[in-house]
């Protein structure tokens, strides 16, 4: 198993490391059969993703799918903020090591539970986006098969 | 980065100099092979036999129950394995504990789906076994008791001793999988009552790839790989001579030395134990506090994740493992720290530092600096650490 | 005395310079255990998967195919029960040759012990096996042909291309032990129509102890050792590195080198095989005169037993190696020579000689000066020579 660089970079220097106060979203998700968690923090403004920030417990790829994640959503309308998908995350940082796969999945799911829970506050609804689930491996179950 | 200090020696060590020296002459000098009866063979069978003799000698063996393997992973297989298939008419079931390696744990996984019954013994918190518990779940068709020397996480050393008596008591076979300890920790098989015994060369400073097994004499074992007559037939394949005289030489020095390099690594461990307990709230010992190798310190930090606190201290130079599910690829933590009862976010959040010869105080005060910092670091990152916080505030 | 012409190759090789030379630096420096996460543990990761990829090109084999084990033995043991436990459901038939190592042989017996059927096929007087007698052995529960690549005796190289369509036409696993092939003479797993492949490294000048399992994507095995996930789960137990490295280096100079040695070889065998049936009466070749390793002399002289010639040889530095049941500890002689027809007497008295790339015109010239030499003074000293000499007079 072997990092690419630019999962190192984003893992040594995470970008939008924290937390927004008065965020206009946040989204929680944990991966309960690895144990790890993602909290993700929108400023929203105009429908568009002003500043992003997180916080996460997880290995040095699930730090850096974070760290990419939040990298990419900055400056994107929220329909555009579906786009990043945790396919778009991982081939954002040179790709992942197959057993790491499913910790691009938090990222994605942690800035859909974010999206989710601005819409909710401000019942609306974001075309394309569910409900986020408590645990999201039984999503992503089999795609991290060797 | 490179690696400048290597505190994963529970993983593997390097091959030190004396057992280097010794093994080289091995390759393109005295190539023979042991079985043949020309002159350059006998090079490679006197050898054979004087590191037989060295291994039986570290353990409190005799020369001839030392049968060499390529490894410990097969050792247990064939011990495992070897007896249950040697025993079967006389019974089918196993004790072993829940906290073994898995090349135990797996192997007796095989032997259920084979007819055999395993009891699983659970441990305290600090890594024991009852050995109330062990003597409860003796049975009439009882044919091993399987437990380990030491464990290769948390350091915890069983009560070897006791578990031999009870298993003589009761006319049972007794393995332990002696692979952390061998070079570590005194160990006589004839006082401790011990039947079989697995070891592996590059846990003490000898090459990868081979290994050993004491039998006691008498004791059955069904040979794991069939073929040649070497090893008395109970061990096929052309001996891998430099291997076996490097685990003979490497076995032979650190029982020399063990009584002076252990004073040094309890120093040094205790320094590392203490002193990031100290300086690091939230962390905890993991493993037992006396009864541990002398070169083990497990630590959990809670609210971070083990594989993000190696790769920080790989980015400095320091090589370490962690128990974390992240780092094992199988996304479950440990079994040994599920085991002693931690829960799971504690779980992954372990660090193992495993000190041997090659380490000095110097090592450790670089790493009792570092750690603060590198928790700090990833603690900042972490939402568990900021409900903490904010709870506390 | 000091071995100085050494004719064994069979048993065991020197390991070659630029084999040892890329092995040193995987003891001292790195040492790293390949499944770790740290700076010097990539190290290790990295040589292991190249020495991956050089041993699949030497048989044309995908890199992912193969995996490490400790040696021919081990590699042999696993195919056989691997497949066997692997298939169970399918069928309990095994067909294999009478020729074959221990390892494969004593496998069986095991398997034969335990519920399997075993169908040992006879050799002609060449060591051959007959096609159609191994089509006709197959039943409906047939589950694997394992047939050797060839012999380590007599040096007969079997059809293994037609073994493969045979196994493929009837959707049969076929097995061979490439132990005495593999670096020697050309293998391609895909053209042969091979799905399981053994090796040993010390055969062709890599170290004693490391060997390989080639397994043809998707053919089913199950482990012989359990225990941790190295070798993608197949075969438990820390990496043994610079083994591996050897292994991989050993097999990538044997295949670039082949055309040329080959060459070369079969010259000096030729020379020796021709010049030893000339001037010693009474002797025969053993093994196959033409499909035969290039490397391999085997050769029987009547009325005299196969030990003594060997001491004699190695009184004069030479080291050889012979099927006499005198040498074999076992009291039988040689059942290769056996299958192939020879009488009790006669397979006492043989002699191989292997030669490598060691060898030189000098070493045979010495040797075919010495021959006869040695085989006349103990014809004197045999009564059944005395017989055939009165006989005659
Ligand atoms: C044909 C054959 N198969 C298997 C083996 C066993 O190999 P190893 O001794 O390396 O286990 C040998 C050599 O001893 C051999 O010649
Ligand atoms: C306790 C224990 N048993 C068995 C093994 C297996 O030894 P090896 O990897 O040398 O086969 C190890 C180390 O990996 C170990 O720590
Ligand atoms: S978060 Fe656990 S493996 Fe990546
Ligand atoms: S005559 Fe002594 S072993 Fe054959």
């Amino acid at each position: 198993m072997e990092y690419s660089e630019k999962v190192m970079d984003h893992f040594m220097n995470p970008r939008n490391v924290g937390v927004i106060e008065d965020a206009s979203g946040v989204g929680q998700v944990g991966n309960l059969k690895c144990g790890d968690i993602m909290k993700v923090y929108l400023k929203i403004e105009n429908g568009r993703i002003e500043d992003a920030k997180f916080k996460t417990f997880g290995c040095g790829a699930a730090v850096a799918t974070s760290s990419m994640a939040t990298e990419l959503v900055k400056g994107k309308t929220l329909q555009e903020a579906l786009e990043v998908t945790n396919k778009a995350v991982m081939e954002a940082l040179d790709g992942l090591p197959p057993v790491k796969v499913h910790c691009s999945c938090l990222a994605e799911e942690a800035l859909h539970a974010a999206l989710w829970d601005y819409a909710q506050k401000n019942q609306m609804e974001i075309h394309g986006l569910k409900a986020p689930v408590e645990d999201i491996d039984e999503l992503h179950q089999n795609e991290n098969e060797d | 980065m490179t690696t400048k200090i290597y505190m994963d020696n529970a993983a593997t060590t390097p091959v030190r100099d004396e057992v280097f020296d010794a093994i080289l002459p091995y390759f393109k000098e005295y190539y023979g092979n042991a079985s043949s009866v020309y002159s350059i063979a006998k090079e490679s069978k006197k050898a054979l036999e004087k590191a037989r003799e060295q291994v039986a000698k570290g353990i409190g063996a005799k020369t001839e129950e030392i049968y060499f393997t390529a490894g410990g992973s097969e050792s247990d297989n064939m011990a495992l394995r070897g007896v249950a298939e040697a025993l079967k008419t006389k019974g089918n079931h196993i004790i072993t504990t829940k906290i073994e390696h898995h090349a135990i744990l797996h192997t007796c996984e095989y032997l259920e789906k084979n007819g055999y019954e395993v009891t699983y013994l659970p441990v305290d918190e600090f890594g024991k076994i009852r050995l109330e518990e062990l003597e409860s779940s003796i049975r009439p068709e009882t044919i091993l008791i399987s437990v380990m020397f030491a464990n290769n996480e948390i350091g915890t050393i069983q009560p070897v001793g006791e578990i031999g008596k009870i298993a003589e008591k009761h006319g049972i076979l007794f393995h332990t999988d002696a692979v952390q300890a061998v070079g570590h920790v005194p160990i006589h098989v004839e006082e401790m009552k011990i039947d079989l015994l697995s070891m592996s060369g590059h846990k003490l400073g000898g090459p990868k790839g081979i290994g050993a097994i004491y039998i006691r004499k008498g004791v059955p074992v069904q040979p794991l790989i069939f073929g040649g007559a070497q090893e008395k037939k109970k061990r096929a394949g052309t001996e891998n001579i430099a291997g076996i005289v490097g685990l003979g030489k490497a076995v032979e020095l650190a029982t020399a030395e063990m009584s002076v390099e252990t004073k040094r690594l309890l120093h040094l461990r205790d320094q590392l134990i203490s002193g990031i307990l100290e300086k690091v709230p939230y962390s905890r010992l993991n493993g037992h506090p006396t009864d541990r190798l002398p070169g083990n310190c497990n630590i959990s930090f809670s609210y971070i994740e083990g594989e993000s606190m190696l790769l920080l201290l790989d980015a400095i130079g320091v090589a370490a493992s962690s128990g974390s599910a992240c780092t094992s690829g199988s996304l479950d933590p440990s079994h040994v720290l599920m085991a002693i009862g931690l829960p799971h976010g504690v779980a992954h959040g372990s660090l193992r530092l495993t000190l041997d010869r090659g380490n000095t105080e110097e090592d450790v005060n670089f790493v009792l600096k570092k750690i603060p910092e590198i928790v700090q670091k990833l603690r900042d990152m972490s939402p568990l650490y900021e409900e903490i916080v904010n709870k506390k505030a």
